[in-house]
């Protein structure tokens, strides 16, 4: 099941990874995934799966968390990336927006946006414009500018982390469970941001996302991961069809969406793997 | 009235030589939310190397100067190379424990390299009242209130030297973008890192300023007790200062100074007396404890944000 | 292969909360104990019980009610060392008041006193947090000494200032040899292992450690924060004064003051943080590591040197030892940040599965 | 008529500058569940803090089981029977899934500190008796296999569950929830809501629950209210809410 | 420079037929300046022995140094350690600090290893019939006390002159600080002098408050009671705040030429300073171990040569090996043990002729041993720094030597009921 999608020319190339945690525990077992050019690739799966930690492991942030990627290699623009620092990949335009919001508690709203332009050589004014876009997209953040990011509300601090990343300009963005904690009127206005550099800009995405149903909606290709392995890859629309995602990961029976209230109790998952 | 001044005076000046240590401390704190046990270690190893310089060496004061800064900025570059690198993202106090390893590796280093004698350090700043100084440049001092004609002109210099140094760093992490990414850095190493802020060369600037203001330090108090290795001691006497103007504020590493240096001469003189003497060695910290428990993050230091 | 749990299964919570549920580790802890009790004494030479063993067990101790308050409870002390001077000190006045009053009892009564005055000390816990707690708690570390030196009752106005302890009696028996001293630190230093352990794994252990986590979360499940905080600071010191009494009982036979100092206080919190803060057998591998280490530093220089007819010049083996220490106590860490014990248990979860990696 | 368990009388919050609650009154009745919505920033997290203690509102009243709350702390609010989960996790990352849970039911323990230190007897038995408690919870909220490992190795997810069996743990009457789902798949939601409401059903606990996904809000709760810059815009049942246009123009954009 | 030193390694000869010295030094650590002086010429001194006559009466002398860094429990160890170190153990310890002292004071009788203990310790072991094993040879901190006061009273012409003068004590604020209170209490008595005595808090690197109190209050003399870094400091900061330096005398071990070049080029010219030995180089000893010492390349740092410091060690290596040949005397030219030695050293007499013919001329005072009394001399001598050197300024002064034996006495009385010893001379 490897990629039909040969017209594109590949950006991101995860090659068979094993990511092991503190020497000991084994996350990662063995995942390949691409990320053409321009797309916008969802990641799917469970609590657990190993999303995140792809995702780190793309970003190189795995180290500082005692995590060490064991076998195989990825390369951004054909080019090895796994040696590179993180903020080596922030100038080559890799960002990461982590899961959990990480906002710098005492600087204010702005301030960390600010910082999120570190990387970056243009002028003040350009980066003031590009502030400004941001605020566009996330009114809210100009009203608390001023106040320090710890004291925010949840979703407030979401709305910084990612508008802290769009302020380094990347050209793709590994985007960590984005809608988490977003009113459903900001998730939408999210994925709309989403699409928008996408298809503006020219921004690739790797999405792990827990709202399948969005993220479906706006990506190009999904992969399913569990346990650390990928289960099945397609794009999008295949998946949305497939039956065992549809009741899964969206929720929907042959009968339609069912009620939260007739979940049944010890019921038997199906899970790909034994 | 004239004593009084003369203690609070000579308090004040007295608290701006522990504010040259304790900004050594803020700087890294500032950095990386670890509070550098090595501090003191450092302002010893950068003394001792410029004395050890001009006697083992001969180079001049000057050539000595360079020198001993040039292996401060290398300190400062190793640390973050071999030390700290690896230690991303860890708790803050593996990493105070690790400054622990460096004080003892830079102790052992500095007496390796240069001995373990006691060196007396000559800077030519005249140790004398400043009305003698300003005579000897032949000028009259008649017009100065008593109190002023009899500040040391050493001390006045120290404090000219610890203002200018607050005053240009206060000044470098404003205008520098640097002064916000240390500020993110010591909030979330992992957060910082993601955003491409590269810590790497920010840990090596900072170790190496924080070794240059040790340098600075360790040449202000080796030109008083000589270069010893009871200059690791003068980290004690920052501490104090450190608490009460807030870990992570270059205003407060200030104005911590001159306020408990003012306090413990004051207190030693009028209050020691009932105790029998020798309050000075608690009374600082008592006073620091004190005040920080009306506000817990000291004058400037950055509140704690708990928020559930 | 040999350190497996499978195949131990447990029908009951309470063999689940045992001690030690794996058999490999009651046996390994059994060997331990036989070899510390029977072995050590038969073999081991009064060399090795003075200057090796007895310290590091005392210093096992200190370590350990450090670790309970810094490592459970969070709370970083600084002031150690001045707790082990109330330990001491009160043994001492309790010992030379009450005429008779066995040593033990001395003992206890002193950790008491340690534990009234730790609790006082913490108050101010109960604002401040973090670096700013540690730097404060030196106000006790500077002020507690004084206090010592300043008052000649607390050393029944000797001249100097320094004690020397009275007999290690109990019950007319005189613990004099090395042996005897060895064993009797050992015992206490079990027993009160022990007891930490089973505090540790109670509900005041979940509680301290609640609170070092995150404070707020803790007073919302129901936590007292003053009250866990407090408690921590009065076990912990509790311990802390023991090992003083016995750092001025049966290791050094007499102490001044100003023995208490700021250095020995930072010792021990190396020993907690090397060993592993938070683990209870982190305070034993600490207190091996930075007591034993530099000894076998400077006998390993010396006597490499010797070997290898190297005419050292006069104090670069002192200052060599600086070097190796500090340079070990950053290898470590940068290894295994959270400490020995940390290193210890991923070999055990290595060998739990060996031989395969994973 | 049931019993309101919860009176919240005409709050108003506000930081600095900040409004963050703006005269905002709503009743929990007892054995319900009520679903707090609301755009970011609304103050929902503000308004649970305000129920719990943490935060002290500058006017209005919490009337908890006919008791007016006076200057209530948060550890009072959990001994008179509320228990919560927290929007930014707080587990305690140090210990084991087993440990944090056991935490939940300190407020119960009684044994000594002597006790506690010499283990046998009295405190084995309760840590023993507690414990079965906890492992009720644990299978019921079907965590066994985590039992012991360390808190901050889980994902996301699951650390959310954990502390949903770390309040649960305290038994509770009256339970908070910040977002338990946030983060969570479509599979996860069901579990979580069946174990909602379960404990609803079962024991008849009270739930007050934030949540942005209206699917879930929608069908597991009894009554809504919204909240939009710190004032309450909303109430009613799921099907009124739906319906109501302020609602919709405030939170929920195109009805779905 | 500094060249190689065989300091630190056992020497390898037959250890059963060698004279073991164990050598508890510090060379590193906040004292380190202080110690390493110390240690070298000791060590110097008996490898001159070595060289220049084979040992002691044929007997090679052996050694090994252990670092205590100034710590006590470090100091344990390293008694401990250098006890099992040959078949007799050292046959006698100095353990560098007072706090070791402390801790060794009830293992000697046990282990039967002299403990001495030059001009630190415990002054109540002066009195021998109460602490056999114990030996704080030439003075202790109480004859300094009384000598000091003397040596002011000289200053001042006359003891007499001393009444109504105003004398500050300024003491390091540690038990070692505590030491002469007592005695100078009762001198001001005496002399109906003021006293007032100021502590410095450890580690003393900060002084103003003291210096200025001291200031405001003009005593006629301050007498320095340092010890590291906190001499240089009372130097700089008297002259900071313009206390003649020539007012102050400081005790035996706050002035070395480590306190007076800390602080300063022209902080310290004036200053006096007490002494349990003389510096200065031009003695026949130190021209023999330049000569079978540093011209083999054998010896030390070069510099501490003739320092206060150095010679102090040497002293000590001389008092020590000289007890042995006392008890060699005695006993056969054999290795001595422990029991031996204390033997020698509770009978040395080594009058001026002898110390003339060791080649010490007036490097140490006359002294002479016995069991009742354990000092042996109790005389201190005077120097000043003149910008370059210590010179000499008075010969050997002797205190109350009355009163300072009463106060021996009382308090071994009360050290002896406290540990249920009946006072007695050990004899052999
Ligand atoms: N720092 C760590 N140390 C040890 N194990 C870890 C660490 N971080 C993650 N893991 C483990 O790795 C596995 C994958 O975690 P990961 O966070 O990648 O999952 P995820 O798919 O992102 O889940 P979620 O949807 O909950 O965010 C989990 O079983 C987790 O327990
Ligand atoms: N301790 C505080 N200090 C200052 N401002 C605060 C504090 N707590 C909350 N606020 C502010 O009050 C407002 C409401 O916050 P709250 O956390 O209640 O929002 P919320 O409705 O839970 O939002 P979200 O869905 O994003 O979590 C926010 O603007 C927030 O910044
Ligand atoms: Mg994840
Ligand atoms: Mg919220």
């Amino acid at each position: 099941m490897t990629s039909f999608r040969l017209e594109k020319k590949n950006l991101l190339d995860i090659n068979n990874i094993e990511v092991i945690y503190d020497h000991v525990i084994l996350v990662l077992k063995g995942i390949s995934l691409q990320v053409a050019e321009g797309d916008i690739v969802a990641l799917l799966g469970a609590n657990g799966a190993g999303k995140t930690t792809t995702l780190k492991a793309v970003s190189n942030l795995l180290q500082s968390e005692r995590g060490d990627v064991t076998k195989g290699f990825i390369e951004y623009r054909n080019v090895r990336i796994d040696k590179l620092t993180p903020w080596a990949l922030v100038k080559k335009g890799v960002i990461q927006v982590m899961e959990g919001r990480h906002c710098f508690p005492h600087l204010t709203v702005e301030e960390n946006l600010l910082t999120g332009a570190y990387t970056r050589s243009s002028g003040r004014k350009v980066i003031r414009q590009d502030l400004e876009k941001v605020y566009s997209y996330f009114p809210r953040l100009k009203d608390r500018k001023g106040s320090q990011a710890g004291y925010t509300s949840g979703g407030e601090q979401q709305m910084t982390a990612i508008g802290r990343a769009l302020m380094a300009n990347p050209s793709m963005i590994l985007l960590d469970e984005p809608s988490m904690g977003l009113a459903p009127q900001l998730v939408d206005e999210i994925f709309e941001i989403v699409k928008s550099l996408n298809q503006n800009e020219g921004v690739s995405f790797l999405l792990a996302e827990q709202n399948t149903n969005v993220a479906l909606r706006y990506a190009d290709y999904g992969y399913i991961l569990e346990n650390g392995r990928i289960v099945m890859d397609g794009s999008a629309a295949e998946l949305s069809d497939n039956s065992d995602v549809k009741e899964f990961y969206l929720g929907l029976s042959t009968a339609g969406r069912k009620s939260y209230r007739d979940g049944k109790h010890y019921r038997r998952r199906k899970r790909w793997l034994a | 009235m004239e004593f009084f001044l003369e203690v609070l005076i000579g308090g004040l000046l007295a608290g701006v030589m522990y504010s040259l240590v304790a900004l050594g401390f803020v700087l890294i704190y500032k950095a990386s939310g670890v509070f550098n046990f090595a501090q003191g270690a450092m302002v010893f190893f950068a003394a001792l190397t410029f004395v050890g310089a001009q006697e083992k060496l001969g180079l001049s004061l000057w050539a000595a100067l360079a020198f001993s800064l040039l292996l401060m900025i290398l300190l400062g570059v190793l640390t973050e190379k071999i030390v700290l690198r690896p230690l991303v993202n860890q708790p803050p106090i593996s990493l105070f424990m690790v400054t622990i390893g460096l004080t003892f590796f830079v102790e052992g280093l500095a007496q390796l390299m240069w001995g373990t004698k006691v060196y007396p350090l000559e800077l030519g700043i005249p140790d004398e009242p400043v009305a003698t100084t300003i005579e000897s440049l032949g000028l009259s001092a008649t017009n100065l209130p008593t109190v002023l004609q009899e500040i040391n002109s050493f001390d006045l210099i120290a404090a000219i030297v610890a203002g200018v140094l607050v005053a240009g760093l206060a000044i470098f992490f404003q205008i520098t973008k640097i002064g916000r990414a240390l500020r993110a850095v010591a909030d979330d190493h992992q957060a910082a890192l993601s955003i491409g802020i590269p810590l790497k060369s920010i840990w090596a600037i900072v170790w190496s300023v924080a070794g240059f203001v040790a340098l600075v330090a360790g040449l202000m108090w080796g030109a008083r007790n000589g270069v010893q290795f009871a200059l690791t001691f003068v980290a004690l006497k920052a501490l104090p200062v450190l608490i009460l103007g807030g870990f992570d504020s270059v205003m407060g590493a200030i104005v911590g100074g001159l306020i408990i240096g003012a306090l413990e001469k004051l207190a030693e003189v009028y209050i020691g007396p009932f105790f029998g003497g020798g309050i000075e060695i608690w009374f600082a910290y008592v006073a620091a404890l004190l005040f920080l428990l009306i506000r817990p993050e000291g004058l400037f230091g950055d509140k704690q944000i708990d928020r559930v | 292969m040999f350190y497996r749990e499978s195949g131990q299964l447990k029908t009951s919570y309470q063999e689940d909360q045992a001690l030690l549920s794996i058999t490999q580790d009651r046996i390994g802890l059994l060997l331990i104990l036989i070899g510390a009790f029977v072995l050590i004494p038969l073999l081991a030479s009064d060399y090795w019980f003075t200057a090796i063993l007895i310290p590091f067990l005392v210093f096992s101790l200190a370590a350990l009610g450090l670790n309970l308050l810094t490592g459970y409870a969070g709370q970083l002390s600084l002031g150690t060392a001045a707790f082990m001077a109330v330990g001491a000190f009160a043994a001492y006045n309790f010992e030379l008041r009450v005429p008779g009053l066995p040593v033990l009892v001395s003992f206890i009564l002193a950790g008491i006193t340690t534990a009234i005055v730790g609790i006082a000390f913490g108050i101010p816990s109960l604002r401040i947090r973090g670096f700013y707690l540690a730097v404060a708690t030196l106000a006790a570390q500077f002020f507690i000494p004084w206090l010592l030196v300043k008052v000649g009752w607390f050393t029944n106005y000797s001249s100097s200032g320094v004690i020397t302890t009275q007999p290690v009696e109990i019950f007319g028996y005189v613990f004099d040899s090395p042996v005897e001293r060895y064993l009797l630190v050992l015992a206490i230093v079990s027993v009160l292992a022990l007891l930490a352990k089973n505090l540790v794994r109670s509900n005041i252990g979940r509680a301290w450690m609640a609170v070092r986590d995150m404070d707020v979360a803790a007073e919302v499940i129901g936590i007292k924060i003053m009250r866990t905080k407090l408690i921590a600071f009065g076990v912990s010191s509790f311990y802390c004064g023991v090992a003083g009494a016995l750092y001025a009982y049966v290791y050094l036979g007499s102490v001044e003051p100003d023995g208490f100092n700021l250095d020995l206080s930072f010792r021990i919190l190396f020993m907690v943080i090397i060993g592993g803060i938070g683990s209870i057998m982190g305070s034993f591998f600490g207190a091996a590591f930075i007591t034993l280490l530099p000894i076998f530093l400077d006998i390993i220089i010396n006597d490499g040197a010797a070997l290898l007819n190297l005419k050292l010049a006069a104090g670069i083996t002192s200052v060599m030892q600086l070097l190796v220490f500090g340079g070990l106590i950053i290898f470590f860490l940068i290894v295994e940040p959270l400490g020995l014990a940390r290193l210890w248990q991923i070999t055990k979860e290595k060998l739990r599965l060996w031989p395969f990696p994973h | 008529m049931t019993e309101n368990i919860l009176n919240v009388n005409k709050v108003s919050l506000s930081f600095g500058g900040v409004a963050a609650l703006k005269n905002v009154s709503f009743q929990v009745e007892e054995h319900k569940i009520l679903a707090i919505i609301g755009p970011n920033g609304a103050g929902k997290s503000s308004l649970l803090n305000v129920v719990n203690g943490v935060y002290k509102p500058q006017k209005g009243q919490v009337i908890f089981k006919g008791k007016t709350w006076k200057n209530v702390v948060p550890y009072e609010a959990a001994r008179s029977g509320i228990a919560r989960t927290f929007q930014n996790i707080a587990l305690f990352k140090g210990m084991s899934v087993l440990d944090n849970i056991l935490t939940g039911r300190n407020l119960k323990m009684r044994a000594g500190l002597l006790s506690q230190a010499i283990y046998l007897g009295k405190c084995q038995r309760e840590e023993t008796n507690h414990r079965k408690a906890v492992e009720q919870i644990i299978d019921f909220l079907q965590i066994q296999h985590i039992r012991k490992t360390p808190v901050g190795r889980l994902p996301y997810g699951l650390q959310k569950r954990v502390e949903l069996a770390r309040a649960l743990a305290a038994e509770p009457e009256l339970l908070l929830l910040d977002e338990p789902m946030a983060g969570m798949n479509v599979e996860e939601k069901e579990d979580m809501s069946r174990f909602i409401l379960d404990v609803n059903e079962e024991y008849g606990t009270s739930v007050i629950l934030i949540e942005h996904d209206m699917g879930v809000v929608m069908d597991i709760s009894d009554k809504v209210v919204v909240l939009d810059y710190g004032k309450k815009i909303g109430e009613g049942t799921p099907e009124e809410i739906r319906n109501n246009q302020e609602v919709i123009d405030a939170y929920l954009g195109v009805a779905r | 420079s500094e060249s190689p030193n065989t300091d630190s390694v056992v020497q390898d000869t037959d250890a059963s037929d060698t004279q073991f010295f164990g050598v508890a030094g510090y060379r590193v650590g906040p004292y380190g300046p202080n110690g390493a002086p110390v240690a070298t010429g000791y060590l110097d001194y008996l490898q001159m022995l070595n060289e220049r006559d084979g040992g002691i009466n044929g007997v090679k002398l052996t050694w090994e140094e252990c670092e205590t860094e100034y710590n006590t429990s470090k100091g344990l160890e390293c008694y401990e350690r250098l006890k099992t170190r040959n078949p007799m153990g050292p046959t006698a310890i100095h353990p560098m600090s007072t706090g070791i002292t402390y801790g060794l004071i009830d293992k000697v009788p046990v282990d039967q290893i002299p403990l001495i203990t030059l001009g630190y310790g415990r002054t109540d072991a002066s009195d021998g019939r109460v602490f056999p094993w114990v030996f704080p040879l030439l003075s202790n901190y109480w004859s300094l006390t009384s000598a000091i006061v003397r040596f002011i009273g000289k200053q001042e012409g006359g003891l007499d002159n001393l009444k109504g003068k105003k004398i500050v004590l300024l003491y390091h604020d540690s038990a070692y600080g505590k030491e002469p209170h007592q005695l100078l209490k009762a001198e001001a008595k005496n002399f109906s002098f003021d006293l007032s005595m100021i502590p410095v808090p450890h580690p003393g690197n900060e002084q103003q408050s003291q210096w200025l109190r001291i200031k405001k209050e003009k005593p006629d003399w301050v007498i320095v009671w340092g010890w590291g870094v906190s001499t240089a400091t009372s130097i700089k900061t008297a002259k900071k705040v313009g206390f003649p330096r020539e007012k102050m005398v400081g005790n035996w071990w706050s002035g070395a030429e480590v306190d007076t070049l800390a602080a300063g080029k022209g902080a310290s010219e004036g200053y006096y300073a007490a002494t349990l030995n003389l510096a200065g180089d031009h003695y026949p000893v130190i021209e023999d171990i330049k000569e079978h010492v540093y011209d083999k390349g054998n010896g030390g740092d070069e510099s501490y040569i003739g320092t206060v410091l150095w010679n102090r060690g040497v002293a000590m290596a001389m008092l020590t090996t000289e007890a042995v040949r006392n008890a060699q005397a005695k006993y056969g030219n054999k290795p001595m043990s422990g029991r031996q030695v204390r033997w020698g050293i509770e009978n040395l007499d080594l009058s001026q002729a002898r110390l003339d013919s060791l080649g010490f001329g007036k490097m140490v005072p006359p002294i002479k041993v016995s069991c009742e009394d354990h000092e042996g001399s109790g005389l201190a001598g005077f120097q000043q720094w003149d910008g370059g050197k210590w010179v000499s300024v008075s010969d050997w002064i002797q205190g109350d030597s009355d009163l300072v034996r009463r106060q021996v006495e009382e308090s071994a009385a009360k050290y002896a009921k406290e540990k249920n010893i009946t006072p007695k001379c050990l004899g052999e």
